[in-house]
């Protein structure tokens, strides 16, 4: 069905149930991942390699956690989530991130995956909802693409020179790079994943997650066989126990050490209005 | 505070900048000058680095989005004049990656104020309402006043960043003031130990200090006291207006700032805490920053990445 | 490893306004420079920004003395 | 009620922490609109991530809230179209020009 024939939505009204379900999940699955995404990145502003790519990774990370805060006032407004429940009040099983991100970014290689697979990951997903019918989404997304290239540039840069480093180096950015992709591939779920196809029948979402997996994996072998390294992650087949809004198979979610940090637990007092 | 005797190419070089002459480029530089230079780029450069890591500890437990947003911002910010400052050096012939990388903890030139940690939220914001305000003093009189020319343009985007951490500091200062209870009390303890830390952060009055070429060489307009002034003129206000007290008043008959505690004296910090009956003298002091303070080494290993990846270095 | 080479940047706000330089970057390729330019430059929203190769750049008025005329 | 002339010439006293102007005459103020005690505002800023958000956003429910009649202030953060230099006013130009911030 082509978006020019579908009809617009303001808002949820007039949507079918799976598929005022699978917005917000998709929105909150996102916002999740680019809320990790803005904790790692910022953890990642030291330790570069050049103090260059700390600037560009705590600028990542601001870019990431300004998309969180946009992502979240959307929930607000159509499916009236109150925006600091959803960052204090969700058990971490709860969160509906990429997985790859529940733990401590250890290495350099480590960062380099989640900075050109996951974030990739997020942005195609988000540039399918590009001329969306939800128009609120619509609005929105073109300014963050926008946003993302510069994304794109560093983590395809730090691939390109980590692949042609070699050695051991090279091994482990194949390694990370494969873990990352495995992750995203749990993350965007199973091929029969019903609120999915119904955001894409009512031109919510271009593509469906499966065709944005594919893409990505097209992304990162292309790149991988241009600077002569080999990224292959065969995708899962068995998704029992998947469920939308937790995104994993196997359950889990973020280490409470940087839940505990994102909460502000530390800073409770200090959250006046 | 005479001048050393300078030799024939340093004097007629301080003449032609006292006529206007900007220099661009290392050929029209003398030794005396490009050595002044380096040493204020130094501590320029290192202050902004080092305020990255003290900043980003307390930014990784903000309170709220909105204000993680903000300290992410000005940690991005800081960094990225720590390396324009490295950048301008690397032209001049110094290695920018021996500079961030290569040194020891105690070899980085910033102020003592980025040897503590900062462990709330109130110390977070006040940080940005006083170091960086004290930031925007130095580095203000140097945009106005340098006579390097890649200095002062490139200070233009730096002056500009910078007025905006001093809102997030001020604008949440006022807002801890306005919370009362133990946001205010926060407030309060955290001025009480970095208000004399920042006085202290513009170094010797005037009439102990040795020449320094700075002043000669235009890379700067303003005396220490003078900047010291310009600093408690927009800080002991903004503290008065909040109701929040500090070791200092303004003085009518003398049209001054005065401070009223021994300055300069004795901190301890583990406690946080000002001794104003343990007087220093100036040399005293410098040992202090000499022997650096409790996060000098946590810091500059987070930004060289010791405790981490086997594949970053 | 190796900070690889100087680029310098250059940038646009409005588009009746000439390139103007604001700064360099040291990249080991393209793809870093440019992220490396956007998230270092980033006080304006540039309509247009570009980097350079250092070593690209041939310089008209520091080539020193003139290779004629004896000298 | 107030006019939409004494909203927008309120939103003219909200200026931008980076720039020595109001955030009309950098065109960052889409539109107003009064309906009875409650007024919306529609604005944008230069990214996602500005980091000034929050405050001009309070800064802009004060000083519309302060008009006589106005109970609630709706501010409306809007990202299309997205804000570039071209937005700026007249005025703004030439004050810009004046703090040598215009090339």
């Amino acid at each position: 069905m082509s978006i020019a024939t579908t009809p617009a939505f303001e808002s949820t009204e007039g949507m079918s149930e799976p598929c005022a379900r699978g917005l917000r999940q998709i929105l909150l699955a996102c916002a999740d991942t680019k809320l990790l995404l803005g904790y790692h990145y910022g953890e990642w502003t030291f330790g570069t390699p050049e103090l260059e790519a700390a600037v560009a990774s705590c600028s990542l990370a601001q870019g990431e956690l300004g998309h969180v805060r946009l992502l979240h006032a959307l929930l607000s407004k159509h499916f009236g989530d109150d925006p600091d429940a959803l960052m204090d009040k969700r058990a971490a099983t709860d969160f509906a991130n990429v997985g790859f991100l529940d733990r401590t970014v250890v290495d350099w290689a480590g960062f380099v995956a989640m900075n050109y697979v996951v974030d990739l990951a997020v942005t195609r997903v988000l540039h399918s909802m590009q001329g969306s019918t939800f128009k609120p989404i619509h609005m929105s997304v073109d300014k963050m693409l926008d946003e993302e290239r510069y994304h794109l540039h560093h983590g395809r840069g730090w691939f390109r020179t980590l692949a042609t480093r070699g050695g051991e180096t090279k091994t482990a950015l194949e390694r990370q790079a494969e873990l990352a992709l495995r992750s995203v591939a749990e993350w965007l779920g199973p091929a029969d994943d019903h609120d999915d196809r119904a955001l894409v029948s009512a031109g919510v979402k271009r593509a469906d997650n499966q065709t944005i997996y594919r893409a990505l994996c097209d992304d990162v072998e292309r790149l991988a066989a241009a600077v002569g390294t080999r990224v292959q992650a065969p995708a899962p087949t068995n998704f029992s126990g998947w469920t939308s809004a937790n995104r994993r198979i196997g359950g889990g979610g973020p280490d409470e050490e940087i839940l505990f940090h994102l909460r502000g637990t530390k800073n409770e007092v200090f959250k006046l209005n | 505070m005479t001048p050393k005797p300078l030799d024939p190419a340093e004097q007629a070089l301080i003449a032609r900048i006292n006529d206007g002459l900007m220099i661009e480029t290392v050929a029209d530089m003398t030794p005396g000058y490009k050595k002044a230079l380096l040493t204020q780029l130094t501590v320029q450069g290192d202050t902004e680095l080092m305020s990255a890591p003290a900043y980003y500890l307390a930014a990784r437990d903000a309170p709220t989005i909105n204000s993680r947003i903000a300290v992410t911002a000005i940690v991005h910010d800081e960094l990225g004049h720590a390396n324009i400052a490295y950048r301008i050096m690397e032209d001049l012939g110094a290695d920018k990656r021996q500079l961030v990388y290569g040194r020891q903890p105690h070899e980085f030139k910033h102020p003592y104020g980025f040897d503590q940690p900062l462990e709330n939220w109130a110390e977070m914001v006040v940080a940005n309402g006083f170091f960086d305000r004290a930031g925007i003093t130095l580095l203000s009189d140097v945009h106005q006043n340098t006579s390097y020319g890649p200095l002062k343009r490139a200070l233009v985007k730096v002056d500009r960043e910078e007025v905006l951490h001093l809102r997030h500091g001020e604008s949440w200062m006022k807002r801890l003031a306005k919370a009362g209870g133990e946001a205010r009390d926060a407030l309060q303890r955290t001025v009480d130990w970095m208000f004399p830390m920042t006085l202290e952060w513009f170094g010797l009055p005037d009439d102990l200090k040795r020449h320094s070429g700075q002043l000669a060489y235009r890379l700067k307009g303003l005396t220490n006291d003078q900047l010291r002034q310009t600093w408690m003129a927009a800080t002991v206000p903004l503290c008065e207006g909040i109701g929040v007290e500090v070791p200092a008043h303004f003085d009518e008959a003398t049209d001054a700032y005065v401070i009223d505690f021994p300055f300069p004296c004795q901190y301890d910090p583990n406690a946080k805490r000002w001794l104003f009956d343990e007087p220093l003298t100036w040399d005293q002091v410098f040992d202090r920053w000499k022997a650096r303070g409790p996060m000098n080494e946590r810091y500059v290993e987070m930004i060289q990445g010791t405790f981490g990846s086997v594949v970053a270095n | 490893m190796s900070s690889g080479r100087v680029y310098e940047v250059f940038a646009r706000k409005n588009h009746d306004e000439e390139l103007k330089h604001v700064g360099s970057v040291n990249a080991t390729d393209d793809d870093l420079a440019k992220a490396y330019a956007w998230t270092l430059y980033d006080e304006e929203r540039w309509v247009e920004m570009c980097v350079v190769p250092r070593s690209a750049i041939v310089s008209i008025t520091n080539e020193g003395p003139l290779p004629v005329w004896g000298n | 009620m107030p006019t939409d002339r004494q909203v927008w010439d309120a939103l003219g006293g909200v200026t931008d922490p980076e720039f020595p102007l109001s955030i009309v005459d950098l065109g960052m103020v889409y539109g107003v609109q009064v309906e009875a005690t409650r007024t919306r505002v529609t604005m944008t800023f230069t990214s996602i991530g500005c980091p000034a958000i929050d405050m001009l956003v309070a800064d802009v429910r004060e000083a519309v809230g302060a008009l006589p009649g106005v109970d609630e202030v709706d501010v409306e953060i809007v990202w299309d179209p997205p804000w570039t230099r071209d937005r700026i006013s007249d005025r703004g130009r030439r004050v810009l020009a004046m703090y040598g911030v215009v090339g």
